[in-house]
């Protein structure tokens, strides 16, 4: 809906091809078995798919065990403030339509101190990637509860469990203005882990994907016993949703079929209490786009922008 | 050492009363609604047009819009014009015009008057239906006289309907024509200023107002028995006429920004309403973000990502931005922070005057965050310092504060009309690849600055962080990153301060007492100091532009006067009151961080009434701390 | 001035080559996991139950669960213990158990040891499958004897295959039997200590510790030609012994306090740790708030409601909290601020020591905003203060910060076990009818301190508000209300410091040197004052508790010696570096304020090494002082 | 479900019978026709009528005009920050359980800087009556965008049009978990008005309240256009609902059947653009509340504590 002048800017075409290699930098550094290292992996695999430029690519975070992410990613990174990774990332966003921007959050980062930011930044639709590591407990600060920890969850701030019942992201994204996709996904699936990424990116808007994360430092029986539950796990299946590849379907034999541009039906499988659903709630690919109207008016020479400053000035003269 | 007030009075001319002055203050104070304030400004911008100097501020009810005839209800507007450049609000007003008889009193209130001030004021509520407000009238008109004031009562409204049917709609072009007699304006000037201001309304409004004007400048020569002329020479130059706000929206669009990330808040929004009117055809947008951590963070973003951004805030909104102040400083983003200050502290008094952010600003962040901060003195100031101020920012990847207040903020001044340069706006976004073996933070070990790698820059990638970084932008707490990264980041404030010359002395080199100040109150302080040298004290000023660093050669200066003074609209303890002892007076801001700076005994003298300081206030301590002296 | 050294040796009195010292400094290093901490913190308990002083640390990896053998998996500890009282962490170690060749490393990096440094280390790595592994093992022990460790290769594991499957689970307290027998540890009180540690395990766990123990004993009893005594005396007293946000944590609730809102942050989080634990019988409760605005917000709200919250935090979330700080005081809302600093600015070194929020904590917030702010210097004073802190905040009616860090948050220290009084905790809410005529904000005119309503209590309804109030409550924004109200807010903390005494000079009252610290590092300080003492130097030291007011007659005793210069875990610029002048050089914290408060011209001793300061580099700059002030 | 305590602070039971003007303090200071005089009415009201001890009532509010609210109630008052009304309540509530605690919030202060609160808020479901003044402008600092600002609407920062689709307040709130009672009202018809804010008291819980407000000073054409328009109104009717009297039924023709324990349809409802549905939307009074988990320790003796914290000390020491 705003023309967009991107002639500033050309997007350069990848002279070289970028192997997955080219996308890793260091050892990360979290714990052995942490869910972390898959996401890793998947976006890595992602990126080369993909053939993003890496100096093209930023990857935005706040503070946490996750939002180390943007270190371990040889790309542009901004490790930024506890639960400010959404203002962030939409800066960078607002005046370089050319950059692939992804952000890495946590569920204290994200619908703790960040939740203000979060709804805004779904209001705004911006062509951003949102990963969500959830897994339901402070890690990088050891151990207190989160606002998505199960009741009952024992923790440093909680040692007789937690009191309250625990913030829905999917639940919490659906019932937001111009919600423009919502997909769930688990880390110990990496085919699915891939498929649901993979998707995310492709779609034009803000792209959350709730990710349930393993954290067996801290959360150790609860990883055990999701990554085993696989009875309460169901697959959202749909032609326009994320397809799972066969090891996924025979990994998990419960399936239903949803249509992504069904709201209501969405939000009655996030509040399901009793299942898992994996795969695409919702879909709006028409929700207005935020960071289109940031670039609309990209590009003017200083000429120009100085006639226009010249022009308004005329109006204050005495 | 008699003569304190503005009014330099010669004896009449002729039998009009006519006298030749330098300076005066007008004030025009009606119920909100009744144009007093547009009428105020076409006054400013035809006697800046007659190139006299100019200063306005405008009179501003605290409530949206509370009920008529309150003291609450005040709008209004004071000018002050002058044959030289006026460069603040003065002291008392010598006019006042005033459309009801409750509203002088939120300016007496505000001590805005002083016995001699002529009050015209409308005589129609003298009749009124309402006897109590015949009889709210009547007491306030003999109250008035009690207090000194010069009341003349003028049949405004009744004028008026000779020549439309609702005085209410055209009694302040009415005013103009009144003020145009007294103060000999140009007719056709005010003929031009009225077609200018309705050159959006039809052109029988026009006319009736052109028709109005005329009446009142008729009844005024008819029925004024004085007159007073502001000698002037119009200018050469081409002049604009803004506020501080709208001059630090225009900086920033001539500095190339893109990007004002702000949230709404009180004095400082409306720089970026006018940037909203103006941005989008100047290649910029306004980002109004959900709340000002939103808002920094936004801007942060922006500038990480090449483009410099602006973000605008007053007191409360400077809180919650403090945690990204200190990830921008470590993290060594540029970054343009205009801060302009209210009242405070808290909510304090949003619409107020005060200079109470100066502390909060260098040391609000937790940790060892050093800056630049910079403050305006004038409103041309305002637009330059913008332009200065991105080019350091970007120079030496740092954020930059421009420190402001409501003084500025609503203060009117005309100035010649800037040249715009090419060279002022920020380069396009380097996108060339980086220069291998370079690091993200490849300190200059003397002056600790760096060039940073912007995304898009092939071989640049690195993640920026918050936490301690080497050159390589790694992680790492080992204690000599540590201590190496903070040195580089405090000494690329060293390098700025190499930069910077000794600021001005304004008066004698040396003499008895020295007036420090900074931000918005230069106009004040070197008009004080100016009357009282005129009078034969030994007292000159000194203005600081940059409050980090400090510019040089200060303890120099101070060591030439015997006291040494700061003038701060901020709070100090009286050094007199009860418990208050040289061990834990507390200073006001700037002279605190100068005295640990120089050890120079610098007292100050401040308060926080919330209003612009008078010269006459300032004059009348000079002399005091000056007999001090003496004895 | 030669001897530098922690221990002062005595010729070995028999063939063991026992040795009696004064103070000692172990180490105990190894993956984590390994038990380490378990095994010092025994060692520890013991020790301070034996009469020794005490002081333990532990050493924490950065990351949540780094891969074995890497500098980053170093856990440990560290422990002092001495004749007399331990103040601090010391010098580097003297000895040092260590479970593998890489942890070492991690502490070499900190500069922790020294050419002497005993180091007894796991030789199993010698016959490692891996033979890079054994090859790394051999380059270390090489490498330490370079360095000039003295290495003692000890097999471990192998000796406790012995008695257990297992060697990972037992080996700690295998080394514990170990150190028992090195420090002539009482094999009693060690084996109740393990009886303690394992009370909720198995007697067959039990035993088998204990086994391990004398295992330990008998090997070195055995192997080793060294032994160290260190005398001591029992106390008669009962101890605790805990670390200084627990003793926060106890504070609080001895306080009286009953609500904690927090949000958690390294390294204030354990003090809410220790509260989540133990609150809910004490009649009190944590809550942990969706950021740390929200959590101060609920504090102040409790606070409002008659209970006087604490909150905790730092430097990150002191910064989100500045706004509701710049309320609570403008408000008059007693509320207790812990703040347990890290190093910054920004995320910096959450782990590391620094102390760099004074400057935030007193100019944080816009506006004038002061505020009474303490520093426990020892564990027991973090117990202390925070009872005291809690009166004050209900009497002048204002936000009371306590400013910790690292060291005292993490460091361990026995003192005599508190007699808690009914007259610490907060007196029930007072709920009776309000005083007729008495005003929300009635404040006296000389120490500007007021009572406040309660909720609950009739008469008494009014609205709490952050804009400028009168003494009613009510807001006003006229020019004398402005001033008044500011004034008494600033008046509380004059009457606030006409309550303190000067402080106590540490050493004679006169000298050539006199240093000034204040919070965590009063032990080091006063041990290199000591230690330069005995060697002849004039030198003294100062240590401030009150940083806001400041305790009188510091300009008193600074006059008495020829240099004053504060020694601070912060930044500051080193005057002999490029570009540095006296009128840009950045001083430490307190040494800034203490200059304008003083005009005295006080030096800093500073870094941001983000480690405890070491007594010997202090007692280094007092001679390199001591000399130059000499010359 | 947290055994209540409540001895050390009796609820004393008024002695004198408390009018309305009891309630009253000072003339307000809101523009004339602003929608903000109706509901301090309405408050008032309330008050009289419930005979809450004006000492026992506390007004918890942030900064906009109609966060001036406070002081204009006769009560205890608590005029705080922009956007931290919530939190600051919450700590009145949390170990106050003896006073009646209400939170008056604008659609800035509520929905853009407060947002996360907000959220939080919904979720801790604290016994607090909040009424929502949304005017959809930022009225305190003349004229800025709202979050529920409609799109296009020219304020002066968007003085071509505002460019986002709005916050829609019901909708967020039907989002979050635990939410216990939403209902819609406007500021024009002071029987339903009245009769909403009565109901929201009367809930156990978090019973937020978005009342529809007119600020004719910079909203004047969207004030007129919403009182004039009554065809795209409807009333929620339902037995366990908020009961309009006569007039308003009259005033309103359209009325929709809709039961309160549905979500899913208050959810659809919340969300059609044609239409305005006053009433209440939803309600579960078996949320889990918070502040009985507050209030479950309180009134413990020195002595009692001094014992817990004795036997504490115990583990410490040497
Ligand atoms: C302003 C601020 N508050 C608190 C912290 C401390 N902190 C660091 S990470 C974190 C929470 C981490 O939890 P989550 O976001 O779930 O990430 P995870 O570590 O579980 O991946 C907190 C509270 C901080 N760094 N900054
Ligand atoms: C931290 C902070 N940011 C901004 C402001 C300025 N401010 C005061 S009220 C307000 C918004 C008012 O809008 P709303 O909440 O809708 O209330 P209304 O005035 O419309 O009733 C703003 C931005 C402030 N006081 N504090
Ligand atoms: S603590 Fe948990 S989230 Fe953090 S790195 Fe370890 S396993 Fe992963
Ligand atoms: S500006 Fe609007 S919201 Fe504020 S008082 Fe006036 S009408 Fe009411
Ligand atoms: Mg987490
Ligand atoms: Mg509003």
């Amino acid at each position: 809906m705003f023309g967009l002048n991107n002639d500033y800017c050309a997007i350069d075409l990848p002279e070289t091809y970028h192997p997955q290699s080219d996308y890793t930098k260091g050892i990360a550094r979290w714990c052995p078995g942490c869910g972390d290292h898959s996401v890793l992996h998947a976006v890595q695999r992602l990126c080369a798919e993909k053939q993003l430029p890496p100096e093209k690519t930023v990857f935005v975070s706040g503070i946490g065990c996750s939002s180390r992410f943007p270190h371990y990613m040889d790309t542009y990174g901004f490790h930024g403030l506890h639960g400010r990774a959404f203002p962030v990332a939409e800066g960078v966003k607002f005046r370089r339509p050319d950059l692939h921007v992804f952000v890495v959050t946590g569920d204290g980062d994200c619908c703790s101190i960040g939740a203000g930011h979060w709804l805004h930044a779904i209001r705004y639709n911006m062509n951003l990637t949102v990963l969500l590591f959830d897994n339901q407990i402070y890690g990088m600060t050891k151990k207190q509860t989160s606002p998505t920890s199960p009741m009952g969850t024992i923790s440093n701030t909680h040692p007789e469990g937690s009191v309250l019942p625990p913030v829905n992201p999917i639940q919490t994204t659906l019932g937001v203005s111009n919600v423009s996709f919502v997909a769930q996904t688990v880390d110990w699936v990496p085919s699915h882990l891939y498929a649901t990424i993979k998707a995310a990116y492709e779609h034009q808007g803000f792209s959350f994907v709730k990710i349930s994360m393993r954290c067996p430092k801290f959360m150790a029986d609860f990883a055990k016993q999701k990554v085993s539950e696989r009875d309460t796990v169901q697959l959202l299946m749909h032609e326009n949703g994320i397809q799972p590849d066969e090891s996924t379907e025979r990994m998990f034999t419960h399936h239903v079929q949803h249509d992504p541009t069904d709201i209501n039906a969405a939000r009655t499988l996030a509040e399901d209490p009793s299942m898992t659903y994996l795969g695409l709630f919702y879909q709006n690919k028409q929700a207005l786009r935020y960071d289109l109207y940031g670039a609309h008016n990209l590009g003017y020479t200083p000429e120009q922008k100085m006639a226009a400053i010249e022009r308004k000035l005329e109006a204050f003269a005495v | 050492m008699e003569n304190l007030t503005d009014t330099l009075v010669k004896p009449a001319p002729n039998k009009t009363g006519k006298q030749v002055i330098s300076r005066h203050i007008v004030e025009i104070v009606a119920d909100s609604g009744e144009g007093a304030q547009k009428a105020g400004t076409s006054f400013a911008s035809m006697s800046a047009k007659m190139g006299n100097g100019v200063w306005t501020v405008e009179i501003i009810p605290s409530d949206i819009e509370p009920p008529p005839r309150t003291i609450q209800s005040t709008s209004g507007i004071r000018i002050r014009i002058g044959s030289k450049e006026i460069t603040n609000a003065g002291d008392e007003a010598d006019l006042v015009v005033a459309f009801n008889e409750v509203c002088p009193y939120s300016r007496i209130e505000q001590h805005a008057f002083k016995p001699g001030t002529k009050i015209l004021i409308e005589s129609a509520w003298a009749q009124h239906d309402d006897p109590t407000v015949k009889e709210s009238y009547e007491k306030a008109i003999a109250d008035f006289k009690n207090r000194g004031y010069v009341v003349y009562e003028i049949p405004m409204a009744e004028e008026c309907l000779k020549l439309v049917p609702d005085p209410k709609r055209g009694k302040n072009m009415w005013v103009l024509g009144m003020l145009c007699y007294i103060y000999m304006r140009d007719l056709n000037i005010a003929e031009d200023q009225i077609r200018h201001t309705f050159r959006k309304k039809s052109q029988a409004v026009v006319d009736s107002n052109i028709n109005l004007l005329h009446a009142g400048h008729a009844w005024a020569a008819e029925n004024l028995d004085f007159q007073f002329e502001i000698p002037s020479i119009p200018s050469e130059k081409e002049l604009v006429v803004m506020n501080g706000n709208e001059a630090f929206a225009f900086g920033a669009m001539a500095a190339g920004v893109e990007v004002c990330s702000m949230y709404p808040i009180t004095p400082a929004t409306s720089v970026s309403h006018m940037l909203a009117e103006a941005f989008e055809k100047a290649g910029g947008l306004v980002h109004q973000a959900e709340d000002e951590i939103a808002a920094i963070g936004f801007a942060i973003g922006s500038s990480y990502s090449g483009k410099t951004a602006l973000t605008v805030t007053s007191g409360p909104g400077l809180a919650l931005k403090t945690e990204f102040i200190g990830l921008s400083v470590m993290a060594e983003v540029p970054l343009l922070i205009i801060d302009v200050q209210r009242g405070g502290p808290s909510t304090g008094m949003p619409t107020k005057i005060e200079q109470g952010d100066l502390l909060a600003v260098l040391y609000g962040a937790a940790g060892d965050a050093p800056k630049i901060v910079i403050a305006p003195s004038t409103i041309e100031e305002c637009f330059q310092f913008t332009i200065v101020a991105r080019q350091i920012a970007d120079a030496f990847r740092t954020p930059v504060f421009l420190l402001s207040d409501s003084n500025l903020a609503t203060g009117v001044q005309p100035f010649v009309k800037p040249k715009l340069k090419a060279e002022w706006m920020a380069p396009p976004i380097d996108q060339s690849p980086w220069k291998e073996g370079v690091t993200p933070f490849a300190w200059d070990e003397e002056t600790g600055l760096s060039k940073r790698p912007i995304p898009g820059q092939k071989g640049g990638e690195f993640t920026l962080t918050g936490l301690t970084h080497n050159t390589k932008g790694q992680v790492s707490y080992l204690p000599e990153v540590n201590q190496k990264s903070t040195e580089m980041r405090s000494r690329k404030i060293a390098a700025f301060s190499r930069t910077l010359k000794p600021p001005k002395v304004y008066g004698d080199e040396e003499g008895d007492l020295l007036l420090v100040g900074w931000g918005s109150t230069r106009g004040a302080i070197e008009e004080a100091v100016e009357r009282a040298r005129e009078l034969g004290g030994k007292v000159s000023s000194v203005h600081l532009r940059f409050l980090s660093p400090f510019e040089p050669g200060l303890k120099d200066i101070f060591k030439r006067f015997k006291k040494v003074m700061t003038v701060e609209i901020n709070y100090s303890d009286d050094p007199n009151a009860p418990l208050i002892t040289e061990e834990n007076r507390r200073y006001s801001q700037l002279a605190w961080i100068l005295r640990a700076r120089t050890l120079v005994d610098i007292d100050c003298f401040s308060n926080v009434h919330g209003q612009p300081l008078k010269p006459r206030n300032i004059l009348e301590r000079i002399k005091q701390e000056l007999s001090e002296l003496v004895n």
